[in-house]
């Protein structure tokens, strides 16, 4: 039992900094009532450092305040995915000595979706942040499908490339476009009796670990993710699955 | 604030640039599309739908033989009303599913001389909207450039709406509406008002008039007029120029190589497109903005930093063909340089100046930071605070303002807010130094500034040998390699014949020589 | 009822941004802490925009999400001091006509406090933002009495001057010590029997009316307090203390 | 980087300056106050405290007849050792309490031996401290100016050392402990290590010790020497000096008349005291920072810009006399532009640069703007950033980061981290702008700073007139009107007699004229 709260000046103060726009006229009643809406929130030592007008009917706060909340860091699951950090080699010669043939990976930023540069951070020889893209390894064949790529598109290629790995990638997620896409592509994966033997992967700056699971994928990876770190998760699980 | 850069390069360069562009505009006189094709029937009076929801002008044009597609929808047309006597929306109606050779008897003197009153019409709308615009302009004028620019993009209308009043309220002068992001790959234009977009809400011509209605009413009551603009981009290019125009919106987003490079679609296609497009813009008094941000967000801001003069220099010399003078030519740029870049600063200022000293007329638009925008928002605030002062330095004419929450979600009407205050504080306090500064001569900007002159021109010269075309499907460009006959849309390309017709074309032609410089 | 929530793009999203420090290392389990403590205080949607190391042993993350809690604008008491927006000369008439003679006010930033700017825009000829001080008035007769004045010495001032109007500021907050001195200064006067005679005003940055009562006073001014809203709420109160 | 200015009005301004302050040397040669004498028996090595936790010094001066003190306390204390043979704690806690007679006897010439071996312990333990900064200095190199300076002032002296190591880590050069709000009223310095203060923390000797040894190890693991300074002003002023010089410290806040107008002591009082103090920090190699920004905290910017530099000749002039060289004079001077100035960053540039240019070998102290900063912490975050410009623009040295939460509360861990970032930000990305640019000639900003070094020249050709005493007591500066024998601690100054000791000003004297320019 570990439990931390946030830091102001002075261990456990609690102290948080919150903004918000309130759709009402700017008034004294407005400060009160930022006061008594973040107070509702749960927060003590309500103060309203900041409220003013910045439209007709809006108005916008910066608040300060004390939370009782804490979390337990030593019940932290750790959400990564990677068990160790493996290098380019190491994770090649993994695959070779424990799966005896090269992954077949493919990628695609699924949807209407046109972001790329994540997906090909990931993939492209280049890499991302001096680490090599899976194209760089020599025990991964990798299909790099591009931006805009329908669920159906993606499915269809897994079957007829026989692929192993399944990388989809989700950069907007207005309105919950990257849950809607994701689920998609999973449901039908699944409904075309593929999920077995593919690993999927959900990446893109909102997504975590935990939520990539609850979305029924293998493994989900976020912000400042690096090619290796996806690698290495995806040689350990084949190199699980031939162990078993 | 002078830098001294070589007049003869610049010279040279426009000189390349006429020389790509000469055979392109051969290509697109010859050709034409079906998104031209339906933005002639909609200029035309051909709106609304048909079965299914599908535009009318999409099923007039599908309609169409091969042959007759050649010959351009507004014959068909034409005939059409020449033999019935219907009004345009009704004769398309008529069209669609109908005999491939009905109509086929009417002499085409006759199709045309139908039409005629209906082109006259049309181009008199165009003509109406942009006096109407003057007028505004004139009792309810702006304030001084650089013209605020904010994006809304809930993708429902009417919150976008109300993020737009807002916006105004705060001291935007530009507000434009973000598109979905399927949007540009639909070869049609959806209709109704819409509330379900992702990452941005759809261009259909009901939403563009409520956004009008919307600011023509804060124009009033503010005392300014405040602008408007959407995206003619992707495979409705010409058509959503077309309803631009008509809307009275103020702006568009058009470049000539943007779909190609960004969203994979046919280079032909896109080349006849925008030309089209352009000589809509040209009449209707909309400036158009380019888009050579785009170069700098997926590669690096310095080293891209020529690949962005030359793709001005070329979007410049496609625009006066179009018609469109100087201050209609809002050539795109952006602060993406690396924040961890020492003297980044000082790239950024040089790369600004340059484009404002080589473009003197043109509403330059400079884009915000986004590529080195993260989730800390603090430090994204700091980053536009650099752009923005970049900005009121070199005298830039159209300033999207940056979002500190650019690397989170599209805006949220508060982050609105805080961008337009960044703005504000930012050129008002720093309102004239570019007019008090000098940069010393040999220094590290007035060095950059002639190394990204030297590089552009270089990029012209090669591409110019190559061949357009040629260029971009060798990578030229962008990093990306576009094949001639690739990409989406190539389908709705065609030759035209000896018959070929396209009413607006001619119609809008004396506009040109006159306006172009 | 008119229940009000924070507005992100939305009508009733419910979006706020929220930041702080965790004295905990940074690593991708630290963002997963921070969710979670979000979480636990009662938002959902909760996205860690932005975790990242500060120092050894510390970490900052900028946060969005949605809250749950809402706020019934229509129940917000007016925090309003001034019952009406009167001119200095309608207070001076207000004072001549009602109470008859001048009213004394006595002004002093209490405790170890040395920030006089406030309360000599309240007080000083000049005034604030346009509005005059109550030096201008014709019938308010004031001392300032400065900066850093004990609650002691400033009591006896009010019993030897025979004061009506007692206005504290405290400008430093830290560590409650505004409270304690605006306390301190009510049950001393209190004590020395002077509570009934006098009105008893508190001000400062973080003032608002509400506070002040909690503490005893008889108004307490904020952020933004022009002298004109003090001179009103004075005049007012005295002229119906003789109404009665 | 150069503004054209007026080097004879230069020239002059110094030489007023002399003039102003002639007769206060005068006085202060002929005076000596409470705190001076403490000062001095704290270097003797009278520590600690008696009854009721008073420090020892005080009731050693306390106990002292009037007549005694004229002659210094240092005789005393040396015919109490010269007779007893006690450690000079020890003789002064015989002292305490004894008769107003008692060691009368002692030859001053006995008393004087008495002490000359203690003397000189006291300033090789000062010159010791300054050889060790040296020899850290150049082992562990400053990263280059501007020195990014933060405070810390939780209360609390064990989080204020927290505060400090990650301030460290995240770039901070200088770390300031931010006293408490009443200390600078207390007429003794307060013992131990606090953890109760309000608005900051208590200077004592041991909290100094306690923040030294915490950056002494966060230097030795950033390879990057990190400096600790606080403030040599109130009541105690050469007391705190002393306890600086011996903990080493590497900077003090140290005004030649801060306390005078912003606190209300007695003029007499921070006269003499400045003086020993600022001979004390001259051996001890500590960089005085003067408060010229408190012109500008209550008073407008653009009004108060010639007090500001007035003072920073006066404050020069004094320096030199109690024997500080440039290198060691940090003068003020604060970013309190109004945020809503139009051009009111080219005001500030104007400003600083004619600072820089006046000043020369000074290490420039550079304030951020507090007094236009309020509860919007992004706005405050930004003005933040074109301070930083400023600063790096024109190179000043010490450069106090400002805190984007500035109106709400004394920094958080996290607020500083923020500033750090904006900082390093904003100074890297625009590390060499102000080699790259020069100024118009005749321009708003070279035109604004003749105007205000014309203002000072009039300001201090005024006080040259009136004398220095009696223009404070006439409202020339700050607006605040002090009479020469009115404010805080006027009873602690006395006029030397004729056997007057202080035997450190005679200890530090030679190094004086060797070390003034
Ligand atoms: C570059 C960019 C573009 C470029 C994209 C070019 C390209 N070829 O990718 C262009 C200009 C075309 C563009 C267009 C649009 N964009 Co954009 N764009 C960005 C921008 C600036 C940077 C994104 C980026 O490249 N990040 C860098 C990469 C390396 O990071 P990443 O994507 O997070 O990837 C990392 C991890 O997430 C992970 N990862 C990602 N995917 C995957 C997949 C797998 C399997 C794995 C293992 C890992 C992984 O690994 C990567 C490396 O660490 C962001 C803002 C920002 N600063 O983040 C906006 C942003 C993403 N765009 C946005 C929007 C709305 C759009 C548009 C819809 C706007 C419009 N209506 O015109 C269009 C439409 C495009 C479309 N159809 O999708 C929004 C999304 C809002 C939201 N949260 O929903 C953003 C956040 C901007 C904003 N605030 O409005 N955009
Ligand atoms: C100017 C200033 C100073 C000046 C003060 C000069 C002076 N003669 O007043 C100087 C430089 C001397 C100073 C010193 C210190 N300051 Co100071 N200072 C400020 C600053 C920049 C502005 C305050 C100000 O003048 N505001 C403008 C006035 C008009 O606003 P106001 O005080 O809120 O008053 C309005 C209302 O509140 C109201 N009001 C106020 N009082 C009253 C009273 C009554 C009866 C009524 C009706 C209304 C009323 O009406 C006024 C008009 O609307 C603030 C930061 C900031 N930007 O706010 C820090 C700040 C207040 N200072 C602070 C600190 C810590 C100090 C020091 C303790 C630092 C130190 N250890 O050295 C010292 C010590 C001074 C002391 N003994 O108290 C902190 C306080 C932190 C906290 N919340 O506890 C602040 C917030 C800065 C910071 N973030 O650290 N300071
Ligand atoms: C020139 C240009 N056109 C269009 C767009 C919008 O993209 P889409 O055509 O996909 O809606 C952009 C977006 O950045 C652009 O820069
Ligand atoms: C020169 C100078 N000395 C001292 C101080 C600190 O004030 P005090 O002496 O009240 O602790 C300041 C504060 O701003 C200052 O500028």
């Amino acid at each position: 039992m570990n439990p931390v709260k946030p830091y102001g000046d002075t261990l456990d103060d609690g102290k948080v900094q919150l903004s918000f726009t309130l759709p009402i006229e700017w008034s004294e009643a407005a400060d009160e009532a930022a006061r008594q809406l973040v107070a509702a929130m749960g927060f003590n030592d309500v103060a309203v450092a900041e409220g003013r007008r910045i439209a007709g009917g809006f108005s916008f706060f910066v608040v300060y305040a004390s939370t009782p909340a804490a979390v337990d860091v030593d019940a932290i699951v750790a959400p990564s995915h990677a068990g160790s950090a493996l290098s380019m080699d190491e994770i090649d010669a993994l695959i070779r000595e424990r799966v005896g043939r090269k992954l077949r990976v493919a990628g695609a930023c699924i949807g209407t979706d046109a972001h790329t540069v994540g997906i090909d951070a990931i993939l492209n020889m280049k890499g991302y942040k001096g680490d090599y893209g899976l194209e760089r390894y020599k025990e991964f064949e990798v299909f790099n499908l591009g931006s805009q790529i329908s669920v159906e598109r993606l499915t269809e290629f897994v079957r007829e490339e026989a692929i192993d790995a399944v990388l989809a990638s989700q950069v907007v997620t207005q309105k919950g476009s990257d849950i809607a896409n994701f689920t998609a592509l999973a449901e039908l994966i699944e409904a075309e009796g593929l999920r077995e033997r593919v690993l999927l992967i959900a990446g893109g700056p909102r997504m975590t670990n935990l939520l990539a699971a609850e979305l029924g994928y293998d493994a989900g990876f976020g912000r400042g993710t690096v090619p290796s770190d996806v690698a290495a998760f995806v040689a350990q699980r084949f190199a699980e699955r031939v162990a078993v | 604030m002078e830098l001294r850069i070589d007049s003869g390069v610049v010279a040279d360069s426009r000189r390349m640039a006429a020389a790509i562009v000469d055979p392109v505009s051969a290509f697109i006189a010859r050709h034409s599309t079906v998104s031209v094709e339906r933005a002639v029937l909609r200029l035309l009076g051909v709106g609304g739908t048909g079965g299914d929801d599908v535009p009318l002008a999409n099923l007039v044009v599908e309609s169409l033989s091969r042959r007759d597609l050649a010959a351009g929808a507004a014959l068909r047309l034409g005939a059409a009303i020449a033999e019935t006597g219907a009004e345009p929306e009704a004769a398309a109606r008529l069209l669609v599913g109908q005999a491939e050779d009905a109509f086929e008897g009417v002499p085409e003197e006759a199709a045309r001389a139908a039409l005629a009153p209906h082109v006259e019409r049309g181009v008199a709308r165009i003509a109406g909207r942009r006096t109407e615009r003057d007028a505004l302009l004139a009792r309810l004028p702006q304030t001084a450039p650089p013209l605020l620019y904010v994006i809304v993009a809930s993708g429902n209308i009417f919150e976008d709406r109300t993020a737009a009043v807002a916006a105004a309220e705060a001291g935007a002068q530009i507000i434009a509406v973000i598109r979905s992001t399927g949007q540009s790959l639909l070869d049609f234009v959806p209709e109704g008002s819409t509330t379900e977009g992702f990452g941005g809400t759809y261009a259909t011509q009901a939403n563009f008039r409520i956004m009008r209605e919307a600011l023509d009413e804060v124009s009033e009551r503010l005392g300014r007029y405040v602008m408007l603009t959407n995206y003619a981009s992707g495979l409705c290019m010409p058509e959503i120029a077309a309803l631009a125009a008509v809307e009275r919106l103020d702006m568009l987003l058009n470049d000539s190589m943007y779909g190609i490079l960004f969203r994979d679609i046919n280079m032909k296609r896109t080349f006849v497109d925008q030309h089209f497009s352009r000589m809509l813009n040209a009449r209707a008094g909309i400036i158009i903005n380019t888009g050579e941000d785009n170069y700098l967000t997926t590669a690096d801001a310095v080293e891209q930093a020529p690949a962005v003069l030359a793709s001005q220099f070329i979007n410049e010399e496609f625009a006066h063909r179009a018609g469109l003078p100087d201050a209609q030519i809002g050539l795109g740029d952006a602060y993406e340089i690396d924040p961890g870049l020492e003297d980044g600063f000082l790239f950024a200022l040089a790369q600004a100046q340059l484009a404002r000293q080589i473009f003197p007329q043109a509403p330059l638009k400079y884009m915000p930071p986004t590529k080195h925008m993260t989730g800390d928002i603090f430090k994204g605030h700091l980053i536009d605070a650099l752009f923005n002062l970049t900005s009121v330095t070199t005298k830039q004419t159209i300033h999207l303002c940056g979002m500190l929450t650019e690397a989170i979600h599209t805006p949220f009407l508060g982050d609105r807010a805080l961008a337009l205050e960044n703005a504000r504080y930012v050129m008002n306090t720093a309102r004239h130094l570019g007019d008090e500064i000098e940069f010393r001569s040999g220094g590290i900007v007035e060095r950059r500034a002639q190394e990204v002159l030297r590089g552009a021109h270089a990029v012209l010269e090669r591409v110019a040998q190559r061949g357009l075309m040629e260029s971009i499907a060798a990578g030229d460009f962008a990093d990306v390699k576009r094949s001639p006959d690739g990409g989406r849309g190539f389908d709705g390309v065609f030759e035209r014949d000896a018959r070929y017709w396209n009413p607006f074309e001619e119609a809008l032609q004396p506009a040109l020589s006159g306006a172009a410089r």
